[in-house]
């Protein structure tokens, strides 16, 4: 059965997620990946939005993290400031997902600027709760396309901090959370060294050569040891994807 | 609106107008742009659609904010255009992530001059921004970060009903309205419903804004088109996304302004001229009630 | 209520029971006095009847509080025959004002180490309290007093209704529930009535506490009586006015302690020998839902 | 007509509230204070109770400020972060009401110990929300009987911070609100001084000789040059306490 890199992506990010988790979910293929999850092994998998839905079971595809239907029927709607402080930052979220215009060598994100903050090439959206899921979620999991603009030995601007800024590591700045363990892409998967900081190749699609995966990243992307193996979509997975979840392809299109 | 509008929004004004997705109150930022107010401190998490507008029709001067998107459909090219300097601004900016405003409200709410959390290490966000500063806590000696409070000169909150003194009852998706209430010198409330108190009073743990922080009260019925007030209408999804294709081409933006906002007097000619809004109209999910009695 | 206080209070522990006036466990502090819990930090802005009856039983080697009185009838006679050294104690007493206690909780609930608040100068609470110290803002350079973070070891919360994984809804007076619960390592929420998850779904603006945050969940009707459950029945005012009686003289205290909480083995036992409950019993008035649709 | 010191105080209590304003209210005396100026010159005063009950028009005579009375049929009911925080902190609360074993000469007041504050000869209950109020309120209201006792030359313990506080003024340590301005007690009315701080008689109750107040006050009272004239109460305000407002004689028993 053949599949798209995006359903590719929903799927890998998908079976990150184990059951009775709390998540913090973005909109798009983390939404879709959590939601696919649901479905298949986490069935008591806790959603929370920023916005302040909690436990949401939306009965449509949401079109936005303030959706209306995160909030019929969830569990709870908290306000930002509680999400913020009772939620995120008191330590609840096991899981925070990000994307990002960049990711570096060290998973750092940039969703700020492109070029110099003062005049830049491209402005971005900026952090949002990025800065601070990076900082608090037990874990996070970045999904991004490859690509040598996507993924920069450095990003121009730090947004989301990874395992060593400037040097500096996590444990030495005080942040709570494991950051970016995971780095979900078309092509396969990278993987956090623990102790360098660094990400490295952890695993292959089906059918992709590690060429492939080096030409799309900015650095000498070194590769664990042993890579892992991942599974292409089932049957059931590809069914729950594109009849139930994103039957308008809304964020499955490519 | 219109009196609302001239007696609390000022040209130089620090203006906040909340609502995260939910409940943004569109008919006040269209009166705003209408009465050709200028030099503004426009302050929300997410600028939205409605300050992309008002940066397009000159109405700001600084922007304060965490996340400049067209959520789930773009970007806000008027507010690109002023930032990358390409036919836009200047546009002065001022740049949190969404726990540091939300953290500046609650100083505001509260009455001191500044928030702690823990955030921003090992981002280039403090080195962007020179409010985002850092404290010692007297206690455990660690270093915590900080933002200022922010009290704006005027807050919109858009709900779903109040009565005549502006005790507002808002459900769904909270945000940081009563933060916003709270912090601010005054506070203008748009309601899609004027309801008697005893409606209030019936359930008084749904109201998130006691009157006595309101100083006007303005009935908008859609008002917060296009976006949504649950439990009377959902958001206009297809105008989100098709504002890529306006907000990209400062011409098509103009003539949506000249359109929609110069070219009605006020929101019923807004209203009127959106044709079927009708097909937004929200469903019936009513909740059932709770017994306060003793 | 045997197993969750087995399991979740040890002694030695530090421990909330929260709720002003509305919603006092009285159900889980008696079922601590049976367990015979001993050297616990009792928490609490108002120790109210409850930790007055845990202190004479002895389960209390010190107390946290903000107004150590009993509500409109009177004193807490265990509580100051400890504190006055006249045949009670020793009790060890950390002191703050509502605010200070509150503001403990919002620091615990938030997992920061201190919080801010403009308080206490003039007052003699910083020299009998050395916990309560200041901080200079790092913007204005004000000097604002600082209360160090609360953070329990457990916390139980007495709500009108909850689900089995503990999402909890309160209506009527919501106190420090929220922070005490978040701020806890664990939490027990204990019902006047276990409802289906679709209950909870139903309104979820009405939660206040997500089972997320909760590691027990005990259904125990008349749970918080002599306290008060909003729409299930009203306080016992008698019972407040006639502890004035039972709390000055320490024997008569023993023998309520022995009669209605070593002498029942649970809280049935207590509510069949509390005889007529039935005249508390909350009249009906009953709150319009809103609509939840979009 | 003839009337208690208790309803005596009560009615001037009254009369110090200005329609409109926004009042913090305790149990007992200044809740029936605020209920009796709802029912004469202030219908729209607006009640809140340190529970976080706004705006409470209750159907009966609360026995507490957490009474589940205040709640039904009010207009708002806060978390207590709020209204210490949002209502209170923010400067919302005009006027204010405490009342105290002791109050001294500035108007400091002291509801938490008799004697030393750790091993007091008598334990008060403690500061509840009066330390706050006393500070953040515009300005407050104090009400207490006269003795001795009750109005020493300096309080034990400052729970509620007054004019002076050891030798300094509220304006120096920062504070927002005005104090206590007035102490409603039952054969007179004190008011600050501004200049000194000091509390001096500002009006005398009908019938009631200047010798009668001196013998309570633990300190040389002054008067303020010239007296106010305070009326006693009206019928009306003697009907409405005594068969509408508290019946039962709860609180205006002597």
């Amino acid at each position: 059965m053949t599949y798209s890199p995006a359903e590719m992506m929903a799927v890998v990010a998908a079976r990150e997620l184990r059951d009775g988790e709390v998540v913090f979910v973005g909109i798009g293929l983390p939404n879709l990946a959590c939601n696919l999850a649901r479905a298949t092994h986490a069935p008591r998998l806790l959603l929370i939005y920023e916005s302040g839905a909690v436990g949401a079971e939306p009965e449509r595809l949401p079109v936005s993290i303030g959706d209306p239907s995160l909030v019929t029927g969830s569990l709870m709607v908290s306000g930002m400031a509680d999400v913020f402080q009772c939620l995120l930052q008191n330590g609840r979220i096991e899981v925070g997902f990000l994307g990002g215009a960049q990711i570096d060598r060290y998973g750092n994100i940039n969703t700020t600027v492109v070029g110099d903050y003062a005049r830049p090439t491209v402005r971005l959206p900026g952090s949002g709760g990025a800065a601070e899921i990076a900082i608090h979620a037990r874990r996070t999991v970045a999904i991004s396309r490859l690509s040598r603009r996507a993924f920069p030995e450095a990003v121009d601007f730090i947004t989301s901090p990874g395992h060593r800024m400037r040097g500096r590591g996590r444990r030495e700045l005080g942040m709570p959370g494991a950051g970016p363990v995971k780095v979900v892409t078309d092509k396969g998967v990278l993987e956090v060294e623990p102790d360098s900081g660094e990400l490295l190749l952890s695993a292959l699609y089906p059918g992709v050569a590690l060429e492939e995966v080096r030409a799309g990243v900015g650095w000498p992307l070194r590769c664990r040891a042993a890579l892992d193996t991942i599974d292409p979509p089932t049957a059931r997975e590809l069914h729950l994807l594109r009849e139930v979840l994103d039957p308008q392809r809304l964020f499955l299109k490519a | 609106m219109r009196e609302a509008v001239a007696a609390h929004v000022h040209d130089g004004d620090t203006v906040v107008i909340e609502g995260f997705t939910h409940l943004i109150c569109f008919a006040a930022g269209h009166e705003i742009i209408r009465q050709r107010r200028r030099e503004l401190t426009l302050c929300r998490l997410t600028p939205d659609l409605i300050y992309d507008q008002m940066i397009a029709a000159g109405c700001a001067r600084k922007l304060v904010f965490s996340w400049a998107g067209n959520p789930g459909a773009g970007s806000l090219h008027a507010f690109r255009r002023a930032v990358e300097r390409k036919g836009g601004g200047p546009l002065e900016l001022e740049e949190y992530s969404h726990f540091g405003m939300v953290a500046r409200l609650c100083a505001g709410a509260a009455r001191l001059p500044f928030w702690t959390l823990r955030d921003y290490m090992g981002t280039d966000l403090p080195a962007a921004n020179p409010s985002i500063r850092t404290i010692e806590c007297p206690y455990t000696g660690e270093v915590l970060a900080t933002v200022p409070a922010l009290n704006p000169d005027v807050t919109i909150v858009h709900a779903q009903r109040a009565d005549a003194e502006g005790n507002a009852q808002i459900w769904g998706l909270l945000g940081v309205q009563k933060e916003a209430a709270f912090a601010s010198r005054r506070v203008i409330v748009v309601v899609e419903e004027l309801v008697d108190q005893s409606v209030i009073r019936g359930d008084p743990n749904r109201t998130l804004i006691p009157g006595l922080a309101v100083d006007a009260v303005v009935v908008e019925p859609w008002g917060a088109h296009p976006s949504y007030a649950q439990g009377y209408y959902d958001r206009d999804n297809e105008f989100y996304v098709g504002w890529e294709e306006i907000s990209r081409d400062p011409a098509a933006l103009e003539r949506y302004l000249e359109a929609m906002v110069y070219g009605v007097p006020d929101r019923t000619g807004y209203v009127e001229k959106c044709g079927d809004l009708e097909r937004l109209r929200a469903g019936s999910r009513v909740c059932a009630g709770v017994n306060y009695g003793y």
